[in-house]
């Protein structure tokens, strides 16, 4: 049997349009706003001044403390405002606006398509190159990948988990990047291996991706301490927790990191990012994107340049098409619906979804009829309903009690319900409230 | 709640002692004066059982009772009804406690030829609209008891019980799912009918 | 307070059973029928009135301290004379609510009323208070018992006033819990709307 | 990090001497909106007053709400040493006597007075259970004023 | 006397007299001392027992007033200050008088003035809504119009326009307690001092956009313009972050500014109807009049006490 | 573009409907229906379509005149509910007992609480256990199954025989062996397809098994609840008829008599009243099994799933308040 | 067997709540949690047990003797109510910090209706216990009325949860369910 985590799950259908889209160049935009909180954490500083002529890779935003992550100009050109832009969160953010000129790379950045396998640097060099270059977490956490690499005191990484799961529907932009650039992405696993001073790999993938399967396996020979390890499609695979459970069979604690059993997860996009960024001195300011959607003409995984107007991405698949009801940016399962197109695309922007009006209406909300589907399909063991039904009656202590702050938000429990109740709605606004409170009785 | 008193414990301890003695005094003359109407209440009871249960008669058989011991424990009560001096009759108090719930205790009157003469139910907490239509109020079902003759009724299954249910392979219909408080009923029929043959003799 | 309202509150506003759920298990345990129900509540509100008398006459000579057990007292001899008064003159009703008059005793209506009315107040007002709240009692208790008694047997005072068997589960316990929870449903909808 | 549970009650603090705050229990029960509270006989309606032991009292003041955490197997400790464990002696030497002596009224007597033994001892170990029964407390927080 | 009538004054007094010895010990044992007055307090408070007064419930406010040494930080909204004033009767002590409190909107973005640009499909909570993005509106700071504030009310006093899609405050039945301030997750309810008679002006949004944002998102946005601090003889008004704010406490209610305000974002209530100034009007361009009748229109709407049943009407879109 | 549609994650959701939920375990039903027609003709089509219709009746009465909310009789838990209620019941009980017990289902066990979702209690079994108590005679008066035969035509004057369960209470009342009980009722092949008396539902064993490998395999319900009754039956019943064969029954004998089945597979697996967590599935499912036997055996009523039912259903609360789900991550495994 | 059967018919088949009636009021009372109904059952335990021993005693060596059957209700009653109250004021004094954890742990112990009733039907002539057995059935009694308050309390605090129709909210609600639980019950009629 195939190796998953062992409670719950949902199996949404997989609609992987763009599977074997290959990736595409988009071209750089006219104008760029970058946003200087692209990751989770304390929000850049802003380096650059309006009018400064900035080249491509170049720093405009440095990071603003442990937790947070530097800012590089994705395009050369020159500052044209620094002023606020809705981004991705819904809300209006501190983003430097770029008018483009030309595209001129700063000079350090290897542009060479040579595969670089050989490094011979310190620990220590890898983690500074890695934060240098403003990595974050491309599995979408965003979390700064550099602090991963640092675990605290007291803890000992001992393997380290390589994300290929790509468990949400429609996206397919780390299944691309596995078959194109896997060899690039084994470089970058073994530099994190030598970071976190691991000998052992593993790299989980699901099973619906069999090429990207057997193309690793095919490689990983090559590789010392790398495993590629098949798992079963079930969504959330993908989910850090999950993964671990599924190929190492250790559970996190509740409330507790990966590191606290041995294991450290980086995504698979996260590794090349840090092979290009080793190897090749290229900070992070392009990722490959999926755009797909039933309705769009011409589902495919481009690679943007961040600051990039998600406007000009869907242009590029074939523009906005007809009676769409929504635009997600990331999955169905997690991904956050966009209020406007003119948001630029970030770091955390794994693929961007269009769905069709009639797919994005929510249905009428009916009774809970206590039919546990949704204690079933919970990765968590929680008990959705009732948490719902607390978050409903403002019932916060209970929801404490009940444990909300373990949900992952996956989302299996609201797909589930046949009463097609908002459970997760009410489940975040419960988390917000209890995690609030509980920092707050830390501080005290 | 002007003058309440200060609690001490002396005065605390003679206000409750007067209180308890004068309840306790006003309570024993009351018991005083209820004592016979209870008594007399309850052989009311019994006598409006005789009277229903045996022939006509014209003594006093509340007066005239007597108990009767049967094996260890067992003490039924019999009240003979006579007729200028000849016994027409006699009633038993009889119980049993195979019922549905609690002990039931009937009256069962018979003839000095050992036929039932009627039956009257006294006491019983069987379920009401089941068990409850043993009770001459509540249903015709114990008429199956008046006249019923006893010393003739066949031991179909030579358990030497005579009065039974028809489930037991006896002659009485029990009342519709409420087979056990008929059973009871027939039971206590039976232990007054044994008593009889006890008196008779 | 006028005397007027001293004396209806207890059917209504202050109702024992529907509003201030008091003594549930008599109201619960003796209305199989109107019948019970009444006899129960005369005794309730014998007991109540009487004592009600004796505490407000006797409040002023009794310590705080020993004042509960004193009305205790007061109110066990009431129950008591009830209990053998009944017994001479109504056995076959006393047989029928048998257990539940002892319990008249703990019957918080009772306590409750010596001590919140009673003992703070006149002796005719006490009387008025405790005749209200004892036939308000009086009045839930036979609604119920009606109730029961129509579903249950059929019949209502004993009078037969359809042909068949009621639902007999009426007369058994579950039955008392559901009428009295769809009562006091009706009664908070009423309420409320006047 | 697993939960214990907890037993958890609003309590206001009544006065603090030294490390000891008392505080007062809030009553949830059915007696709280009970309208008959002050007329009710018996001694459920006097308010409860514990004291806590807090490393810095100087954290509190007079007045300020708080709550009291209690771990629930406390309480049920509590339960059996306090309720559980005499009834047992009662009906463990009621059971013993009525079998050996066959008389009802010695047997009865003598298995109530096997309580005052029991509660002797109780009374000698009271330091020690006052060790074992400890209260914590923290402070109260409004959850529908905090959010992210 | 007779044996029976012995034999039970003897037992019945015997049970009595110990009875009494058991419950006097007792009584001793359990003795706690509570006030009286705390009683007495509790009987004054309105026994909302909603923690506006900042305790759980009114009979531990209560009990706090009895115990502390001076009222000054102690105040029940819901009673206000007649019942401040009892309460310090009953215990002889001062009390300093507090303003009445009521809470006021401040958003005025009817949905004729703040165009959406999406469509909410969630779950019908403000927070909920919040969490996920800035709003159906391009103005991220205004009003999602879901109610939660309204849900928070005990007193009835705040109800969900139908029309505007704003909450509106009925000043007869707010107490001020702070319910709905602390619910809205857009922090647009603001407590403020009733004002004498009622009357008061304050600016009704909490936009800190850049004016031409602002303005293209809700039309009767504050744009931050400075007209009315430049109006202002009073100091009374501060413009930070593009944002106007009226301190309640140094206007005199000249409303000078309501007319020089050329988005109608300060409101005034209850204040008396003015002399037409037709010469000021006729200032104004043609197309800005109609703007500004419109927001009277809407103002109107707003400030009716509509009694509708915002809950009923939540019910209604949620199947 | 129109205006976007913006909500929380998921965006997208899963076919499940409860209506479709509720027609499937309707349509799991239909192989019953089919043999309680067959066995009980007439009788059996009224009792099922004045429940059917009467509980549909009340439930749309009832929320359009008293609640004064939107109908949901479309659900089909309603159907459900009187059709279940309708399998507990004799085939020739009055007309007027159907309607009361539909009345009673819906408007006490289900409206009384707010409707689909919020009682506590199985609807259908509150109206049985109602009729059963408050009209014990009718109740427990059975038609004969006489299949193909004009009386299925029937509905009033159908000959009445006793059910096996009734023999056998009959049988241990009387003391006698169980070997005498074997003669009276019909053997297990008969009993398996419903040829037996009882109410008209509960006496195909066979259909009744097929509609639960529909369920089970259209996800509808889990095997937990089923089997842990039936398992526990068997358990219970084997231990006491092994060690005293002659005073005791065989556990085949009881899976198959009486409601075990119709209550395993349909009425313990409510959704509404049963417990949300695995482990709690299997602690109610034993419970429901060892109180059915109990009451069997010890109780006055010769039948007792509906009580266990019932008394499981009470204790479904503190079920779920003690058998939590495992959480995910309380104890952590070290690595080999 | 004798006892076995006084027990099962004391917890379910003559359940004191939901069968006899005693104690309803508590049972609605202090059933809004699991928690304190469970700790409440083991203090009424204690009580009942006492209280049935000391009335047993006092009706059949006091009462009975002087033949003064009629003075019970008001000896039974200043008894048990005393009674109670020297319990806590033993605790109390015999252990302060276990009396205050008692304290916030239980709301209340007194049950007077059910204490009461059970003592008096312990003596009662028709079952004509002996102390033993008066002593069984009024801890299986105890025990029955803690087994359906914690139940009923386990059904209350999901009711709370529930979406009830206003009319029917609170109390009303609670007794169409303990009519259920009643009904459930029931079931258990006859086992003896
Ligand atoms: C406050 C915080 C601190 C964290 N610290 C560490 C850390 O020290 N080491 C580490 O490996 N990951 C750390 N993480 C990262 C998380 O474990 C996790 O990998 C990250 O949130 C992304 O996971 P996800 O995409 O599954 O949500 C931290 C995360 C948060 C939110
Ligand atoms: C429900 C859920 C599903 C996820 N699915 C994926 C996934 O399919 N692929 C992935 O790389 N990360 C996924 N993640 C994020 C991972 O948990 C984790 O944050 C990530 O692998 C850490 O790597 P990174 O820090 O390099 O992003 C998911 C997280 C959650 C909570
Ligand atoms: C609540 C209840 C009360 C009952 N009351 C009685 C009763 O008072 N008398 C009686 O004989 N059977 C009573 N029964 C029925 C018996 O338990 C038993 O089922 C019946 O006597 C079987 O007899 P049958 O063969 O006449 O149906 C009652 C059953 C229940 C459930
Ligand atoms: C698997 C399953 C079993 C059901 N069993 C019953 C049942 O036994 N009795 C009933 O009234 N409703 C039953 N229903 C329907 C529905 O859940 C019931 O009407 C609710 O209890 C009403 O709130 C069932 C539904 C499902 C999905
Ligand atoms: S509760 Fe949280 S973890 Fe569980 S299924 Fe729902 S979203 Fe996922
Ligand atoms: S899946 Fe939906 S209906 Fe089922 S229990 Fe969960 S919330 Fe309730
Ligand atoms: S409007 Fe706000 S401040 Fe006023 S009473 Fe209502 S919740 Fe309290
Ligand atoms: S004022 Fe705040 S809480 Fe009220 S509706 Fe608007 S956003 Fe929601
Ligand atoms: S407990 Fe209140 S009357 Fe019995």
């Amino acid at each position: 049997m195939l190796k998953t985590f062992p409670k719950g799950g949902v199996h949404p259908p997989e609609n992987k349009l763009s599977a074997n889209k290959k990736i595409e160049i988009l071209p750089v935009p006219k104008q760029v706003s970058v946003p200087v909180s692209q990751h989770i954490g304390v929000p850049a500083k802003v380096t650059v001044n309006k009018k400064d002529v900035v080249k491509v890779g170049q720093i405009i935003a440095e990071s603003g403390g442990f937790i947070s992550a530097n800012i590089h100009s994705p395009v050369s050109g020159t500052v044209f405002k620094i002023d606020e832009v809705t981004d991705t969160s819904g809300y209006k953010r501190q983003s430097v606006i770029i008018n483009v000129n030309d595209d001129e790379w700063d000079e350090k950045i290897d542009r060479s398509e040579e595969l670089i396998k050989d490094f011979d640097i310190s620990s220590e060099e890898i983690i500074k190159k890695i934060q240098n270059a403003g990595i974050v977490g491309l599995g979408g956490a965003t979390f700064p990948t550099h602090v991963k690499l640092m675990p605290p005191k007291g803890t000992k990484p001992e393997v380290l988990i390589i994300n290929g799961v790509e468990c949400e529907p429609y996206l397919t932009s780390d299944h691309i990047l596995m078959l194109e650039k896997g060899e690039e992405m084994l470089v970058g696993i073994q530099i994190l291996m030598k970071a976190l001073k691991v000998d052992k790999a593993y790299i989980g993938i699901e099973n619906n991706k069999p090429d990207a399967i057997t193309h690793l396996t095919k490689l990983v020979k090559f590789y010392k301490g790398i495993v590629v390890t098949p798992v079963k499609v079930q969504y959330p695979q993908g989910g850090e927790k999950q993964l671990i459970k599924a190929v190492i069979n250790r559970e996190v604690p509740s409330g507790g990191l990966p590191i606290a059993v041995g294991a450290v997860v980086h995504n698979v996009g996260t590794a090349y990012a840090v092979y290009e960024a080793v190897q090749k001195n290229k900070p992070l300011f392009e990722r490959v994107v999926t755009i797909t959607g039933k309705s769009v003409k011409n589902p495919g995984n481009y690679l943007v340049r961040f600051g990039t107007a998600v406007s000009d991405l869907i242009e590029a698949a074939g523009g906005v098409p007809k009676n769409t009801g929504k635009i997600i940016s990331g999955g169905p399962m997690m991904g956050k619906a966009l209020n406007t197109t003119d948001v630029p695309v970030a770091k955390g922007t794994s693929g961007i979804l269009i769905m069709p009006e009639e797919e994005s209406k929510r249905r009428v909300i009916k009774p809970c009829i206590r039919c546990a589907k949704c204690v079933d399909v919970c990765p968590m063991g929680l008990e959705p309903f009732l948490l719902m039904t607390f978050g409903e009656k403002a019932m916060h202590k209970s929801m404490e009690k009940e444990d909300v702050l373990d949900c992952i938000e996956c989302g299996s429990c609201s797909y589930a319900c046949p009463s097609d109740r908002p459970i997760l709605d009410y489940i975040r606004l419960g988390k917000n409230r209890v995690g609030a409170v509980i920092r707050a009785r830390s501080t005290k | 709640m002007a003058s309440k008193k200060k609690s001490s414990f002396i005065n605390m301890v003679v206000v409750l002692f007067i209180v308890s003695a004068i309840a306790a005094t006003a309570l024993a003359f009351v018991y005083q004066a209820t004592k016979d109407p209870i008594k007399q209440a309850k052989l009311e009871k019994d006598k409006k059982a005789v009277g229903i249960v045996v022939p006509k008669f014209n003594n006093d058989p509340v007066s005239e009772s007597d108990t009767l011991i049967i094996g260890e424990r067992d003490q039924l009560i019999f009240f003979p009804a006579k007729m200028d001096n000849k016994l027409v009759g006699v009633a038993i108090k009889t119980y049993s406690d195979i019922g549905f719930t609690e002990r039931i205790k009937i009256m069962v009157g018979f003839t000095p030829d050992g036929k039932i003469f009627k039956t009257a139910v006294l006491e019983h907490k069987e379920t009401p609209g089941l068990g409850d239509k043993m009770q001459k109020n509540k249903g015709n079902w114990s008429e199956q008891f008046t006249n019923l003759d006893v010393p003739n009724i066949q031991d179909t299954d030579d358990d030497g019980i005579l009065i039974e249910v028809k489930n037991d392979q006896g002659t009485i219909d029990a009342i519709t799912a409420a087979t056990i408080s008929s059973r009871a009923f027939c039971d206590a029929c039976e232990r007054a009918y044994n008593a009889f043959k006890k008196i008779e003799k | 307070m006028s005397k007027l309202k001293i004396f209806t509150r207890g059917f209504f506003s202050e109702n024992a059973v529907f509003v201030m759920l008091l003594g549930l298990c008599p109201t619960l345990g003796t209305t199989t029928s109107a019948v019970n129900g009444l006899g129960m509540g005369i005794a309730t509100t014998f007991v109540l009135v009487m004592s009600n008398i004796v505490v407000s006459l006797v409040k002023s000579q009794i310590p705080d301290k020993v004042r509960i057990p004193s009305f205790i007292v007061i109110i066990a001899s009431f129950v008591t004379i009830v209990e053998l008064t009944m017994q001479a003159y109504v056995p076959d009703l006393f047989e029928v609510l048998g257990l539940y008059i002892p319990l008249i005793v703990v019957n918080c209506l009772i306590l409750g009323r010596a001590e919140a009315f009673a003992s703070k107040n006149k002796v005719s007002d006490s009387i008025l208070d405790g005749l209200g709240m004892g036939l308000g009692f009086t009045m839930a208790l036979m609604m119920l018992g009606a109730v029961r008694e129509i579903l249950g047997s059929g019949s209502i005072f004993n009078i037969s006033i359809y042909e068949g068997d009621g639902a007999l589960v009426f007369v058994l316990a579950p039955g008392a819990f559901i009428v009295l929870g769809y009562l006091i449903a009706l009664t908070n909808i009423l309420t409320k709307k006047s | 990090m697993k939960q214990v549970k907890q037993i958890i009650h609003p309590g206001i603090i009544k006065s603090i001497s030294g490390n000891e705050l008392q505080v007062s229990i809030i009553a949830q029960a059915a007696c709280a909106s009970c309208t008959l509270k002050g007329a009710c006989s018996v001694s459920e309606v006097e308010e409860k007053i514990i004291d806590i032991y807090v490393e810095n009292p100087d954290d509190y003041k007079n007045g300020e709400s708080i709550e009291v955490y209690f771990k629930q197997s406390l309480g049920f400790r509590a339960l059996f040493l306090g309720y559980v464990l005499p009834f047992l002696i009662l009906i463990v030497s009621l059971i013993s006597l009525m079998s050996v002596t066959k008389k009802e009224l010695l047997s009865g007597i003598i298995s109530l007075l096997m309580l005052i033994p029991y509660y002797l001892i109780l009374y000698y170990s009271k330091d020690k259970i006052k060790k074992t029964f400890v209260f914590s407390i923290k402070k109260s927080f409004n959850y529908s004023s905090f959010r992210f | 006397m007779n044996e029976v009538i012995t034999a039970t004054i003897i037992t019945v007094s015997s049970v009595g007299v110990v009875a009494a010895v058991i419950l006097y010990w007792a009584s001793q044992k359990f003795k706690v001392f509570e006030d009286p007055r705390i009683d007495k307090v509790e009987e004054i408070l309105p026994a909302a027992n909603c923690g506006g007064c900042g305790y759980p419930g009114c009979r531990n406010f209560a009990e706090v007033c009895v115990k502390s040494d001076s009222l000054d930080d102690l105040f029940c909204p819901v009673g206000g200050n007649g019942c401040m004033s009892s309460v310090a009767k009953v215990l002889g002590r001062e009390v300093s008088e507090k303003d009445k409190m009521t809470a006021v909107i401040r958003c005025n973005g009817a949905p004729q003035f703040r165009k959406k640009t999406t469509h909410f499909d969630g779950a019908l909570n403000c927070t909920i809504q919040s969490d996920l993005y800035a709003g159906e509106t391009a103005c991220q700071y205004g009003c999602v119009g879901l109610g939660e504030c309204a849900d928070a009310c005990d007193f009835n006093a705040l109800h969900m326009d139908p029309i505007t899609e704003l909450p509106v405050v009925t000043e007869a039945n707010c107490t001020g307690c702070n319910a709905c301030v602390v619910a809205c997750p857009k922090d647009i309810i603001e407590l403020r001092p009733a004002g004498k008679k009622s009357r008061r002006i304050f600016v009704s949004c909490i936009n800190e956009d850049r004016g031409g944002a602002a303005k293209k998102a809700c039309a009767v946005a504050c744009t931050g313009c400075t007209l009315c601090f430049k109006e202002c003889e009073y100091d009374a008004i501060v413009i930070e972050n593009f944002l106007a704010y009226i301190d309640p406490l140094k206007c005199v209610l000249c409303r000078k500014c309501v007319q020089v305000c050329p988005t109608g974002a300060i409101w005034e209530v209850n204040l008396p109807p003015r002399k037409a100034k037709p010469a000021k009007e006729t200032d104004k361009k043609p197309e800005e009049k109609k703007e500004v009748d419109l927001i009277k229109t809407a103002k109107e709407n707003i400030t009716e006490n509509k009694t509708v049943d915002n809950k009923q009407d939540k019910k209604n879109k949620t199947e | 573009m129109s205006k976007l549609i913006v909500s929380p994650s998921p965006h997208q959701l899963g076919s499940n409907s409860v209506k479709k939920l509720m027609y499937g375990v309707l349509f799991a039903l239909i192989p019953t229906l089919f043999v309680s027609v067959f066995f009980f003709g007439l009788g059996a089509i009224i009792v099922i379509l004045s429940a059917v219709i009467s509980s549909v009746l009340f439930e749309y009465l009832i929320t359009k005149f008293i609640l004064k909310r939107e109908s949901t009789v479309m659900d089909g838990s309603a159907a459900l509910t009187g059709l279940l209620l309708a399998f507990n019941l004799p085939s020739n009980l009055p007309i007027w007992l159907v309607i009361i017990g539909a009345f009673v289902a819906i408007g006490i066990g289900k409206m009384s609480f707010g409707g689909l979702g919020n009682n506590p209690f199985n609807p259908a079994l509150v109206g049985r256990v109602f009729l059963l108590i408050s009209w014990p005679v009718q109740m427990t008066t059975w038609p004969k199954p006489s299949p193909f035969t004009e009386k299925m035509l029937g509905y009033t004057d159908v000959t009445t025989g006793a059910t096996p369960l009734g023999q056998l209470a009959e049988t241990m009342r009387n003391g006698e062996s169980m070997s005498s009980l074997g003669e009276k009722v019909p053997d297990y092949m008969q009993m398996l397809i419903g040829n037996m008396g009882g109410s008209f539902g509960e006496i195909a064993g066979f259909a009744l098994i097929i509609g639960l490998i529909y369920m089970l395999m259209k996800k509808i319900i889990t095997w937990h609840i089923p089997v842990s009754i039936i398992g526990s039956v068997a358990i219970f019943t084997g231990i006491l008829w092994l060690a005293d064969p002659v005073n005791f029954a065989d556990p085949l004998f009881h899976i198959l008599t009486g409601g075990i089945l119709l209550g395993a597979i349909f009425m313990a697996t409510d959704y509404v009243t049963s417990p949300m967590s695995k482990r709690g599935m299997i602690i109610y499912g034993i419970g429901i099994g060892v109180l059915t036997i109990v009451i069997r055996i010890w109780g006055a009523f010769p039948e007792g799933v509906s009580f266990a039912i019932l008394i499981m259903n009470a204790l479904v609360p503190l079920i779920n308040m003690y058998l939590k789900p495992k959480r995910f991550g309380e104890k952590v495994k070290k690595l080999k | 067997m004798e006892y076995i059967l006084i027990i099962i018919s004391a917890i379910f088949v003559n359940n004191v709540v939901l069968m006899k009636f005693l104690g309803v009021c508590p049972f609605f009372g202090v059933s809004k949690q699991v928690g304190t109904a469970v700790g409440m059952s083991g203090a009424v335990v204690f009580v009942m047990t006492v209280a049935t021993i000391v009335t047993f005693i006092l009706q059949k060596y006091v009462l009975d003797v002087f033949e003064i059957q009629y003075m019970q209700t008001i000896t039974f009653i200043l008894v048990i109510a005393s009674l109670v109250q020297l319990v806590e004021i033993i605790l109390k004094k015999v252990s302060p910090s276990l009396f205050q954890a008692l304290g916030i742990f239980l709301p209340l112990i007194t049950t007077n209706c059910a204490v009461l009733g059970v003592a008096l039907l312990a003596v009662k002539p028709v079952y004509d216990y002996d102390l033993l057995q008066a002593t069984v059935y009024a801890v299986a009694s105890a025990i029955g009325f803690g087994l359906a308050m914690v139940i009923f309390a386990g059904l209350r605090e999901h009711m709370e949860l529930q979406d009830i129709p206003k009319g029917m909210k609170g109390v009303p609600i609670a007794f169409v369910v303990a009519g259920l639980l009643a009904l459930a019950f029931m079931g258990f009629s006859g086992i003896a």
